[in-house]
């Protein structure tokens, strides 16, 4: 990170605090933590992109002609992992929580800063060590790990795979802790729970899911690899165990932690939407009641995975019925985003449009959600593109949409330079339609009945697969754009000053990019949540300083 | 271009309708919302943007709105729980009198074996207008059986069985594809479902077998001594299994458990697990010594006994005949388990 | 020792973004009862398999269960419970000042842990000389045709591999917990604790006693399981 | 911690000695022909012993109110993982 350069007077700020490798390698700040996630992220995130664009080349064609069928499922597995474990779990909540989950209540670091940096630590072991199985030949039992095929019958680096992914999990579980504590431990005076920024309620039941949810996860990819190396014959059917019971416990965390990619996500649109319309949210106790009940609810509904896997009647009903429970917080936080836009004062910078785009992809995604929750219809589309088409639009269309959306919202007071307004337009206009384009064809490829994971598939599903992957490329644009003008912007962009978007929030009442202990003076709270009415005042009342 | 752009599955069973008009409304439902989310978007950008309305009128929230939009979703999603349980539940019941069919997943084929005794790979001729149940199980690792046409999927599990079915309803060709990822050739385990009229079954029945599936079934239960203990006149020193499936069974620790296919087929290689009352667990286990082939015959075998040999074995006329339809693949291992 | 000094020693442990010496310590626990619902979780995945294949494989959970050597198993849950009492005696002492006796309840505890995996390694030399490892080595008689108990080999595989996953994560903790005791004892050698700042010394107890109250559900679960 | 009354080392004994007590007892038991009760006896007996470590050596009596609901929560959360898990498996020789 060169450190920009600084027209003002030479102010110190966390970024040119400190020099040298050794002070970003063995930094206690969460600021710097949060940069060294959001590089290490970005790695990952574009290689998870290139595993895709492959899989998306290869479909272009129903031979499977570019690539063997091995190497194929590879290629989806690889995705799978690099982008669930090692992007879409940890990305909001280590890059942009790290970095604002202090400063929004008014603490100087995390609670446990020493934990915060193992965190990264252990996230960089368990994703090299998950490199190390790619580089080395690569796992093909898909990200899901069933058995007995990955326990049995595969014979690639499964137990790397999984022992990476197991200490990956580590990270997840000291962030979860870290803010669960600092959340309650460490808030400014005058912040009581319902001044809590919304990123904080959901951040916070992030960390919920993180500490309850990723134990399992660890202990299920460790008996997988015990009974590779070590034959414990737990899900090994050929001993009478149940190939069902590793789904339930994969189930167990995995569910959930679709919760954790979206839940921060949410969070950042809360804070966006709030801000452009210059308006505090509709209905505030509701939306932060609803990241609570998502995260508790979304520990009940696991076996919608498992509909057609051969559970019992009975079962599946109990979990197709808790399924549309949870679909009812998340419906609920859409339509308070809507009325929080009414009788608003809406502007059009970057971040609004990823959250318009967020807000329409997020409601098809969990739309089609209720398909799959759906007993009669889940029969028919288990396993097959509806259920990829479904994911990608809860998980590129929402939660990357998201993450795209904080990263230019917060870019100002990160490294205190504006992103170029008219690219940065662009990029979010591209990733829109690239998205659609890429998985709306998928929706109709799945319920025609094209199965997933196929590395060659009946001539008839050719044409919307061409189109998919005509998507992907531009979905591909849109997002090595803003890496471009992100970078660009450290060097070249404008000055951004304290509070660029004058947005309520503790953390754009410090300079950008902020002192390393935030605030000079630990700040009082004693306004409410999203105050725009009585910030607008201020700024028509030029403040006699 | 595009006379090769299907938008939608084939419905060729009775249960593709129900799903099918389920799947309608749920679209209508999520385009209802959809649009009505993008428009109120719309809407409010255009006429509360900046310039049209600087000041934003604060508005707390209004507990009666949310109770709103809590309840209504949360009725509209019960209709598409309700009606997609009641589909389920009549997926997963098979009738009675249906057609039974035993599949063997192996890793990247399908093979199939009917009563009347054919055996086929990759492809299943099925009647029209019959319900066809399918009793299935997997040699390694988890398959599914999915017929897109018939609206239909059930993974195949190793170590168990488990069964769906289908009221096919219009003849012709129909894709079977393996929908869980079971391996190097996962995407090429795929076959075809014949569905033919009832006439043209008949002739394509008849075009010679080895004997019936439970005849074969027979001839294992002879070939293992199981009928030394299994006596069918008086009680042998093992229960007496005229009749016995489909009742309930008095078992020794006091537990009664339906006779189905799972039962006989643990009870073969795990004798241990649940010994009828008033015997004593003297049978040896057969795990390892019968392959699935041999098991799927000798539970058509018992089914069959007691209720009149349901399903006769079919007059062998012409034995030197292939006793498959000309498979598409060859398989490596043509071995029949006939033990003639 | 002059009250000056006291509190000066206690702000130089202080990290610069508590309040108080009383906040962190409240912190402390407040993270360490967390990391604990994790490794509650984490057995958890494991009792949820036993619970599942004990109710489906009775018999031969009653069968693996007869092979375990009670008598030990017995001890050493005494054992575990003596550490945990001088765990906690090193606890108090500690928050008193006392460096001697917690030096010594310390050395204690560390002795019945490692007295505690000896007699482990004792029953899994046992079980290796009775073929009951699962794997290749594995070898369990089928019953008698005319015994009461009837299970299959198989199943019992499934047991002692339940039973090897179990005891042997928790022996790992186990060596965790040793080996944060010994670097305890350093410390407390060093005279890094004092009544102001000793939460290393009662975040181990924690992590010991939680340690302890697993092996305290793992004993009857495995070695207790009786024919009807 | 705080002002509460620090735990004198006589209780800690007493609560040894309990705990001692309870495991001869649960071993004992073990021996008896209970049926299913074993089971239920065996449990029971390590709840009573693992609440004596957490209340008494752990003080979980004397955590700030937060702390008592993080225990709580592990417990609901391991409760639901047993119980929807065995919904499956005990209804699975109803279904079919």
């Amino acid at each position: 990170m060169a450190s920009a350069a600084i027209t003002q007077d030479e102010k110190t700020n966390y970024l040119n605090a400190d020099y040298g490798i050794k002070s970003w390698l063995l930094t206690t700040d969460h600021k710097r933590i949060a940069l060294l996630y959001l590089i290490s992220i970005t790695m990952f995130f574009f290689l998870g992109g290139f595993f895709a664009m492959l899989i998306r080349l290869e479909l272009l064609t129903p031979a499977g002609d570019l690539v063997t069928s091995d190497t194929y499922n590879k290629l989806f597995t690889m995705h799978g992992i690099v982008m669930v474990f090692l992007f879409l779990i940890p990305a909001v909540p280590t890059v942009l929580g790290n970095f604002l989950v202090p400063m929004m209540i008014g603490a100087k670091d995390l609670a446990f800063p020493k934990l915060n940096l193992a965190s990264w630590y252990v996230y960089m072991l368990g994703g090299g060590w998950v490199l190390y199985a790619i580089i080395t030949g690569g796992v093909d039992t898909g990200w899901t790990f069933y058995t007995p095929y990955s326990t049995t019958f595969s014979n690639t680096n499964v137990v790397a795979a999984a022992v990476g992914i197991f200490i990956a999990g580590f990270s997840s579980i000291f962030t979860g802790i870290n803010f669960i504590v600092t959340i309650h431990r460490m808030r400014a005076p005058g912040l009581t729970w319902r001044r809590l920024p919304l990123f904080i309620w959901s951040n916070y039941a992030t960390s919920v899911i993180m500490v309850l949810g990723t134990p399992v996860l660890a202990i299920t990819l460790l008996l997988v690899a015990a009974e590779r190396l070590f034959h414990l014959g737990i899900f090994n059917a050929q001993l009478g165990g149940d190939p069902l019971l590793f789904q339930h416990l994969f189930w167990f965390y995995s569910h959930p932690a679709v919760y954790i990619m979206i839940l921060p996500g949410m969070g950042v649109i809360s804070e966006v939407v709030t801000c452009f319309s210059r308006k505090r949210v509709f209905g505030y106790d509701f939306v932060a009641l609803a990241s609570i009940c998502i995260a508790v609810l979304g520990f009940l509904v696991w076996a919608h995975h498992m509909f057609v896997a051969g559970i019992s009647v009975y079962a599946a009903m109990v979990f197709s019925l808790l399924t549309f429970f949870v679909a009812i917080p998340s419906a609920v936080k859409v339509f308070n985003w809507i009325a929080t836009m009414y009788q608003g004062s809406i502007s059009f910078e970057t971040p609004m449009l990823y959250a318009f785009g967020f807000i329409g992809l997020f409601t098809m995604g969990g739309m089609t959600g209720l398909f799959l929750g759906s007993l009669g219809i889940d029969v028919h589309v288990h396993d097959t593109y509806f259920v990829v088409a479904h994911f990608h639009y809860v998980m590129v269309g929402g939660m990357v949409m998201a993450y795209m959306c904080g990263l230019h919202f917060w870019w100002p007071k990160i490294t205190g330079k504006m992103y170029p307004e008219g690219w940065a337009k662009l990029s979010a206009l591209l990733t829109f339609v690239g998205f659609n384009l890429t998985f709306f064809p998928q929706f109709i490829l799945g319920y025609m009945g094209m199965p997933r994971r196929y590395h060659a598939y009946p001539p008839e599903f050719q044409v919307l697969n061409v189109l998919s992957t005509a998507g992907a490329s531009v979905l591909a644009v849109g997002y090595v754009l803003p890496m471009i003008y992100f970078v660009w912007s450290l060097r070249y962009g404008q000055d951004a000053g304290p509070n660029p978007w004058r947005a309520a929030g503790l953390e754009w009442m410090t300079s950008s990019p902020p002192p390393t202990s935030n605030f000079e003076t630990t700040p009082v709270v004693t306004w409410e949540a999203y105050n725009y009415d009585e910030i607008d005042k201020q700024q028509e009342v030029p403040v006699a300083s | 271009m595009w006379s090769n752009l299907p938008l939608f599955p084939a419905r060729a069973s009775t249960l593709a309708g129900h799903v099918d008009a389920l799947y309608f409304l749920l679209v209508a439902v999520t385009a209802f919302f959809t649009i009505l989310i993008a428009a109120l978007i719309l809407i409010f950008a255009i006429r509360f943007r900046k310039q049209k309305h600087p000041v934003a009128k604060q508005i707390h929230g209004s507990n009666a709105l949310e109770l709103t939009w809590t309840i209504i979703p949360l009725g509209i999603s019960m209709i598409f729980f309700v009606w997609g349980a009641a589909i389920y539940f009549t997926e997963t019941r098979p009738p009675k009198d249906s057609m039974e069919v035993y599949v063997v997943a192996k890793q990247w084929m399908w093979k199939f074996e009917h009563t009347e005794g054919q055996r086929e790979i990759d492809e299943l001729h099925v009647p029209e207008g019959r319900d066809v149940r399918l009793i299935m199980t997997s040699q390694d690792v988890i398959h599914s059986f999915f017929v897109p046409a018939f609206r239909v999927k059930a993974d195949v599990l190793p170590g168990r069985y488990t069964s769906t079915w289908f009221h096919a309803t219009k003849p012709g060709r129909y894709h079977l594809f393996c929908s869980q990822y079971c391996g190097t050739a996962h995407s090429s385990m795929v076959g075809w479902v014949v569905v033919m009229t009832p006439g043209a079954y008949q002739q394509w029945a008849s075009t010679g077998t080895d004997g019936s599936l439970a005849s074969t079934g027979e001839k294992y239960f002879q070939q293992y001594g199981c009928s030394t203990c299994h006596r069918s006149d008086s009680q042998g020193r093992g229960p007496n299994l005229v009749g016995i499936f489909g009742k309930p069974v008095l078992l020794d620790d006091g537990r009664t458990v339906v006779a189905d296919e799972s039962y006989i087929r643990e009870s073969i290689l795990n004798p241990e697990a649940k010994v009828v009352s008033g015997f004593k667990p003297i049978m040896p286990t057969f795990q390892g010594q019968i392959d699935e082939e041999g098991l799927v015959a000798l539970v058509a075998y018992i089914k069959g006994l007691g209720n009149g040999m349901a399903n006769p074995p079919m007059p062998v006329n012409n034995p030197e005949k292939a006793p498959y339809p000309v498979p598409p693949k060859p398989e490596a291992s043509q071995a029949t388990p006939s033990a003639k | 020792m002059p009250a000056s000094h006291t509190a000066e020693h206690a702000s130089h442990d202080l990290r610069h973004h508590f309040a108080d010496m009383e906040q962190q310590k409240e912190t402390a626990t407040l993270g360490m009862w967390l990391f604990l619902v994790t490794e509650v979780m984490f057995f958890g995945g494991m009792f949820c398999a036993y619970l599942l294949y004990r109710l489906d494989y009775y018999t031969a959970w009653v069968a693996g269960s007869e092979r375990m050597n009670i008598y030990l198993g017995t001890t050493n849950t005494a054992v575990l419970i003596c550490s945990s009492l001088t765990m906690v005696l090193a606890v108090h002492f500690a928050k008193l000042g006392n460096r001697k006796a917690t030096a010594i309840f310390l050395i204690l505890t560390i002795v019945l842990g490692l007295g505690f995996l000896g007699i482990k390694a004792v029953e899994y030399h046992e079980h290796w000389v009775n073929h009951e490892v699962p794997g290749p080595n594995f070898h369990f008689e089928a019953p008698k045709p005319g015994a009461s108990l009837q299970y299959s080999p198989k199943n019992v595989e499934i047991f002692f591999s339940l039973y090897f996953a179990m005891t042997g994560l928790h022996a790992i903790h186990m060596i965790i917990g040793v080996g944060l005791l010994t670097w305890l004892l350093v410390r407390n050698a060093r005279g890094d604790f004092s009544p102001y700042y000793n939460s290393p010394v009662e975040m181990t107890g924690l992590y010991w006693h939680f340690v302890d109250v697993v092996w305290i559900y793992l004993f009857p679960l495995l070695y207790l399981i009786r024919h009807k | 911690m705080s002002e509460h009354a620090q735990p004198t080392v006589k209780s800690f004994f007493g609560i040894w000695l309990a705990l001692l007590v309870l495991t001869a007892i649960t071993t004992a038991a073990s021996f008896l022909e209970l049926g299913p009760f074993n089971a239920i006896v065996a449990l029971f007996i390590a709840t009573c012993k693992a609440s004596l470590v957490v209340l008494f050596f752990m003080e979980a009596r004397h955590l700030p109110k937060i702390t008592k609901v993080v225990i709580i929560t592990a417990l609901f959360f391991l409760g639901i993982l047993l119980t929807l898990t065995m919904t499956d498996f005990m209804t699975r020789l109803l279904g079919r």
